[in-house]
C-alpha cells in the first residue's frame, strides 16, 4: 500500500523502475536481485533493425557520473520478439519496452511488430532524446512539432501505456513535455542524458569515440530535477522522473517536484540490486515520516 | 554470479608495482576459475559512477587474491585497505580459459595482467599439467617471480635486469624450442597491456599456433548490461548474438577472445 | 612564455582568469593569493543599480557540484565606480568587469558610465545567462537574435574586448555563439551555471530560495566541454572556456577542445589560490611533454 | 586570513555528541578571536564543493581547538581524524565579540553553538572578567561542563538529567536575578541553534538587554566572495556597504549580528 500507484490500469508496487539501458532485458544480474521487486522494467532501446552500437571507446567516467555513447546497440525487434519477449512475459514486474528510430516511420514499424505479438508488456516508452545517433535520436526531443506528430503517430497504434522519454539538451523541456501531452502520451519520462564530453590530455583523444556522449549519474540530478519540476507545472499527465537517483532522498526530492515515479539507471551498474535496498530504505523513511502513500507526496514540495 | 562484502584477510606488495590482497568469499572463491574477474568496489562509500575489474589471481579455499597496480584514485585506495576491511565485490565475471588439457599450455603475462595468468599457472600445477610461463616486466623490480628455465619459466625485462633482455616474445621462442617434440601441440594463454597482446597475438597467427588472449577495456555494469566495454572484432563468432558479432562485450563475451578474432 | 595569449592587444600571462562571481572585486583574499598571478580577473556582475539579490537560502551542495541563486547582489555601477574601480587600476592582472541587465538599456548604460571613466580595465564580460533573476539575465542568452543586437549595441560604445557569456541552458548553444560573433564580439566565454535543483526532503522545501538555481563546479565539467567544442566549431572568435575546471588536466582539455583561455569559478570557494596552484602544475605538464606554448594545443584534440 | 595546513595533535570526545580536536597553527590560534571561525576540508581530497565552517573553541599556544558534532558527510569525515593528520584550514573568518569589558558578559551557548560562547568564556576567566555562562542541551550526556551557579555556570536540559530541567531561558532568569545590584549592565553573548538563537534575541530585546548572537549559515566561500551566506536583517545596519542592508553575509558582515537586526 505504501507504494500503490496506478497508471493506466498498471499497477505499480514499487517506485523504482529500472531505466533503459541500465538493466540490459532483465536477465544478466537475476542471481543478484529478485526482479520481480522492482517497480518495473524498461528495456534497452529497441530498433526496428539490429545495430551493432558505436565503436568504442563507448564510456568514460565523470566527476559523479559518467558518459556514455553506446549508440542503441541491440538485437533488433525480431529478435526481441523472438527470443527476449518470451522470457519477459513470465515476470510478475510491468515490463515497458524502450522503442528507438531513425525515422517516424521505423518508430511506428517497431511499435505495430511488438502490438502484433499481442505482446503482454505494460507499455512503451519512446526514445526521443538519445543524443548517441547520428540520425534521429534526439532530433525528435528536441523540436515540439516533430514531438506531437510522432507521439500522435505512436498513439493511434496502441492502447498500451505510452511514455515519451524526453531530453533535457532543450532550452525549454516543458514545450516538448506539452506536446507530447498533446499528442496523446499517458505519461512522460524525464530526463535522459545531458550531452557531455571529455579528453584524455594525455593523447589528446577524446574519452568517447563519438567525441560526445550522453552524461548521466549523480552529476546530473540538479538538472534532471529542474527538468521534471518544469514539465510537472506544464503538463497534467503522470511524471516519471529520472536523472542520478542513488537513494530514498534522491526518489523523495523526485516526488515532491511533482514525478508520480521514477526509474534508477546508473547507481545499477555499481549496485546491481538498488531497486531493491532504495525500496527498503524508502519503507523505513515512509513508516518514520507517517506517509501512508509515498504517492501522496507528489508535487507537495512546499515553496516559499 | 555473486555480490559480496569480502573480508581483507590478508595484503602485502609482491614487487615494485604490484601489491596482493587476500579476499575471504567462499561463493567467489569456488566458482572461480582462471580468466575470471571480479568488479569491486575501492570503498563502501565510493562516489565515482563506476566499480574496479580486477581479475581472481589465485584461489585457496574460502580466499581469493588479486593483484593490482595503483594507477589512479580507485586503485590509489585499494592500497590504503588493511586486513578487516569489507570490499564488496561482484564475481566471478567474464569468460574463462579452456583447452589446457589438449594442449601444451605455453602462459604469457606482463604487468597487471600476470594476475589471471598466474591463476592458470597455478591450477595446471595443482592439475599437474606440464606447461611454460613466460612473465615480462620493464625491468627486475616489477617481478615476485623467479626466473627458472630449466622448471619452465622465463622472465623478461626491458632492461635486462633479470632473465631474458627484451619482450616476452624472446621468452615465446625460448619455449617454443624447448616444446619441439611435445606430443602435446602448443596453446597460448596471454594478458598484458595492449602492445604485449598485440605482439604475441600476431606471434601466434604467424607460428600457426592458438593463442587465447585476455584483453582489458573500461567497464562500467561488468555483467554484459551497459554495453560500454565493446571491443572491435575483426572476424565473427559464431557463438554471439548476431548484433556483437563486429563489437563485442570484453566483460561478458570475453575478457578472453581468440587472437584472430583480435588481431 | 610557456602561457604568452594576446587578445584584443590584451597580454595573458596564465592562461587562468577567475571567474565571475567567484573571487569578488579581487579583495577578499589577498592574503592567500598574489592576484598579479592571475592570467585576469573577472568581476562578479555589476548592475546599473544597486542589487541586494535573492532572499536565502542562495546556495546548496550537489555531487561534485554546487547550486547558488545569488540573483547579482552587487553595490551597482556608480559604488563600484566610486569605491572598487581605483583599487582594481592598480593591478597588473587584466581586469574584465562582468555587465548583468535586465534591458537592452541597462546594459548599454552601464557600460557608458564605465567608458566614461576612461577606465584602465582590459574589457567587459556580458552577462547574457544568469538563471537566477526574473528578468534579463538568461532571457538575452537564449535567443540569437537578442544576443545580436545587445552584442551590436554594445559594441557600438566601446573598442575594449568585448566578451559575451553564455548560456548552457539552450538547445543549440552553437547558433547564440554565432549570432554574438556576428554582433561583433571579441571573444566569446562559456559557460554559466546549469538550471538546476535540490529539495531538502525533511522539511520539503527547495534549498535554494527561487526554487531553481544554477548549477556550477566538476559535476557540469562535461556538459561545459562539450558546448564549448561545439562552439568552437562554429566561430572564428576566442574562446574562453570554464565549467567545472579544477586542476590542470581540465584546463587542458577545454584548450584541446578549442578554448584559448580558461576561466576558474566554484574551485576558488574550496581553494582561493586555485589559479596559482593549477597555473604550476601546468608548467611542469608543459614541461614534461614539451609544449613551447600552451595554447599551441588550442583545437589540437585528434578526432577517431 | 591564513590559509594552512594545521596538524591534528588530539582528539578526543568530550560529550555524547561533541568531539573536540586541537589543531597546531602558529598563525591562526595568535589571530583568533572569540567568535572567528575557521573553514576547513573535511579530507585533502574532499571532494565536495564546499569547506566546512567551524567556530574556535579554544586556544592556547599554538594551538587552536574546535569542538564539533557528527550530523553529515563532511563531520562524519572530521570523526576519523587522527593526531598526525594534516587539516587545510583558513582562517580566522569573520567578526568578532565586543563589549564584554564595558559590561557584565552572560553568555549562553547550546550544541556546537557552545564552541565559540565557552571561547569566549576562557578569554573572559582569563582576563578575570567576572560573568555568567549558561549551556543548554537536550539531556546530560551532551554535556562536558559542570553545572555551578555559585561560579556562574549553569546547565540546562530539556529532561532535567542535569542542571535546571528546561531551555537556556531557564539559566538565563536565574542569571538575571543574580546580577541585580551589578554596576555594570548585563549584555547578552549567544550561539546556538536556531530556535535558541530567537528565544534568546526576543528574551534580550524584550528585557532591553543589549545582545550579540552568532548564527550559522551554509557558507561556500567564509570570506565575503560568494555571497551565498546572506542572512536577512530586520533593521539596517550603517557600517554595512548599502546594498547590504536587508541581506547581509553571515562569513564577514557576520556571524555575530545584534538582536534587533535578527529578530
Ligand atoms: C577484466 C579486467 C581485469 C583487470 N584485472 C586487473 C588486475 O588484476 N589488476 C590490476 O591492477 N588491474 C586490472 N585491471 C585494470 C584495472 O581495472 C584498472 O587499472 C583500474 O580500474 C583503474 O582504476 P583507477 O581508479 O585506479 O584508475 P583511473 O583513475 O580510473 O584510471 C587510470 C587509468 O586506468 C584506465 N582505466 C580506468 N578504468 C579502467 C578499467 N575498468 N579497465 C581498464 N583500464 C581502466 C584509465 O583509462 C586510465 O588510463 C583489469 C581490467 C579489466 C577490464
Ligand atoms: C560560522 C559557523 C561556525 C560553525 N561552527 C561549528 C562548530 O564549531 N562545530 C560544529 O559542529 N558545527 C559548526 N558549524 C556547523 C557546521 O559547519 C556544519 O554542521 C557542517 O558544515 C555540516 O557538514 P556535514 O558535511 O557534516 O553535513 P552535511 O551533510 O553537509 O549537512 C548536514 C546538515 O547540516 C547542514 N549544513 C551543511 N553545511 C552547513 C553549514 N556550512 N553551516 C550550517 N549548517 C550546515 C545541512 O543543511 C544539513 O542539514 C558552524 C557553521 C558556521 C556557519
Ligand atoms: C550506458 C547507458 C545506456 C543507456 N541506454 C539507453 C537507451 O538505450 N535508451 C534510453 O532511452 N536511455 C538510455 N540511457 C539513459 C538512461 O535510461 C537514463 O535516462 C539516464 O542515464 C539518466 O538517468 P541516470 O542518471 O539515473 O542514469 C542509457 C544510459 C546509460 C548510462
Ligand atoms: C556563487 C556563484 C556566483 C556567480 N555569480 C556570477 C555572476 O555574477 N556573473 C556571472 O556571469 N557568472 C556568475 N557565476 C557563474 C560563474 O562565473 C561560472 O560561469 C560558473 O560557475 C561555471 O564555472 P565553475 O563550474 O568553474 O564554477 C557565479 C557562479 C557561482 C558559483
Ligand atoms: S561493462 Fe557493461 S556491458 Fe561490459
Ligand atoms: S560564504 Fe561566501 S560570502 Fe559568505
Amino acid at each position: 500500500m505504501r507504494f500503490h500507484f496506478s497508471l493506466n490500469g498498471i499497477s505499480f508496487n514499487s517506485p523504482l523502475l529500472v531505466a533503459s539501458g541500465t538493466f540490459g532485458f532483465g536477465d544478466e544480474v537475476t542471481d543478484l536481485i529478485d526482479i520481480n521487486q522492482l517497480g518495473g522494467l524498461v528495456t534497452k532501446s529497441i530498433t526496428l533493425h539490429p545495430r551493432e552500437g558505436n565503436p568504442p571507446p563507448r564510456i568514460a567516467e565523470t566527476p559523479a557520473g559518467m558518459l556514455n555513447s553506446i549508440g542503441l546497440a541491440n538485437p533488433g525487434v525480431d529478435s526481441f520478439i523472438g527470443e527476449i519477449l518470451p522470457r519477459l512475459k513470465a515476470l510478475k514486474t510491468p515490463v515497458f519496452v524502450n522503442i528507438a528510430g531513425s525515422t517516424l516511420q521505423e518508430y511506428v514499424e517497431v511499435l505495430d511488430k511488438l502490438e502484433n505479438t499481442g505482446a503482454a508488456v505494460a507499455g512503451y516508452e519512446i526514445n526521443i532524446s538519445c543524443p548517441n545517433v547520428k540520425q534521429g535520436g534526439m532530433a525528435f526531443g528536441i523540436d515540439p512539432h516533430t514531438t506531437e506528430r510522432l507521439t500522435g503517430s505512436l498513439r493511434k497504434q496502441t492502447d498500451k501505456c505510452l511514455i515519451m522519454k524526453l531530453s533535457p539538451n532543450v532550452t525549454h523541456i516543458e514545450e516538448i513535455a506539452a506536446a507530447a501531452e498533446a499528442g496523446g502520451a499517458d505519461a512522460l519520462s524525464a530526463i535522459n542524458t545531458v550531452v557531455g564530453m571529455s579528453i584524455d590530455v594525455e593523447n589528446r583523444t577524446p574519452r568517447l569515440h563519438t567525441v560526445t556522449g550522453g552524461l548521466s549519474g549523480a552529476a546530473i540530478k540538479p538538472i534532471a530535477l529542474a527538468q521534471v519540476y518544469k514539465i510537472s507545472q506544464a503538463v497534467g499527465i503522470p511524471l516519471i522522473g529520472l536523472g542520478g537517483i542513488s537513494n530514498h532522498k534522491d526518489v523523495i526530492e523526485f516526488i515532491l517536484a511533482g514525478a508520480d515515479l521514477v526509474q534508477i539507471g546508473t547507481i545499477n551498474f555499481k549496485q546491481p540490486a538498488a531497486a531493491v535496498r532504495i525500496r527498503g530504505e524508502l519503507e523505513v523513511w515512509c513508516e518514520r515520516n507517517n506517509i501512508a502513500n509515498l504517492h501522496d507526496l507528489k508535487g507537495e514540495m512546499i515553496t516559499p | 554470479m555473486y555480490q559480496e562484502d569480502c573480508r581483507v584477510t590478508a595484503v602485502r606488495q609482491r614487487s615494485d608495482t604490484l601489491w596482493e590482497v587476500c579476499l575471504y568469499s567462499p561463493a567467489i572463491s569456488a566458482a572461480g576459475r582462471p580468466g575470471h574477474f571480479v568488479n569491486l568496489l575501492p570503498a563502501a562509500d565510493w562516489g565515482p559512477a563506476m566499480r574496479r575489474p580486477m581479475s581472481i589471481a589465485a584461489v585457496s579455499g574460502d580466499i581469493f587474491r588479486i593483484l593490482f597496480k595503483v594507477v589512479g584514485s580507485g586503485t590509489a585506495k585499494m592500497h590504503t585497505w588493511e586486513p578487516g576491511q569489507l570490499v564488496d565485490c561482484i564475481g566471478p565475471l567474464g569468460n574463462t580459459w579452456t583447452g589446457y588439457e589438449r594442449h601444451f599450455p605455453i602462459l604469457v603475462g606482463g604487468g597487471v595482467g600476470l594476475a589471471p595468468v598466474w591463476f592458470l599457472d597455478q591450477v595446471l600445477t595443482t592439475t599437474q599439467i606440464q606447461h611454460f610461463f613466460i612473465a615480462g616486466a620493464r625491468t627486475s623490480g616489477e617481478h615476485f617471480l623467479k626466473h627458472e628455465p630449466h622448471r619452465g619459466i622465463w622472465l623478461t625485462t626491458d632492461d635486462g635486469s633479470v632473465g631474458l633482455s627484451g619482450n616476452v616474445l624472446k621468452g615465446l621462442e625460448a619455449a617454443i624450442v624447448k616444446i619441439q617434440g611435445e606430443r602435446r601441440t602448443p596453446k597460448i594463454f596471454c594478458c598484458g597491456p595492449p602492445a604485449m597482446n598485440r605482439a604475441v597475438g600476431k606471434f601466434a597467427l604467424k607460428a600457426g599456433i592458438p593463442c587465447d588472449i585476455s584483453i582489458e577495456t573500461i567497464m562500467a555494469c561488468g555483467t554484459g548490461i551497459c554495453q560500454g566495454c565493446a571491443i572491435e572484432l575483426r572476424q565473427a563468432v559464431p557463438e554471439l548474438p548476431p548484433y556483437r558479432q563486429h563489437y563485442a562485450l570484453a566483460c561478458k563475451d570475453g575478457p578472453i577472445f581468440k587472437a584472430e578474432v583480435l588481431f
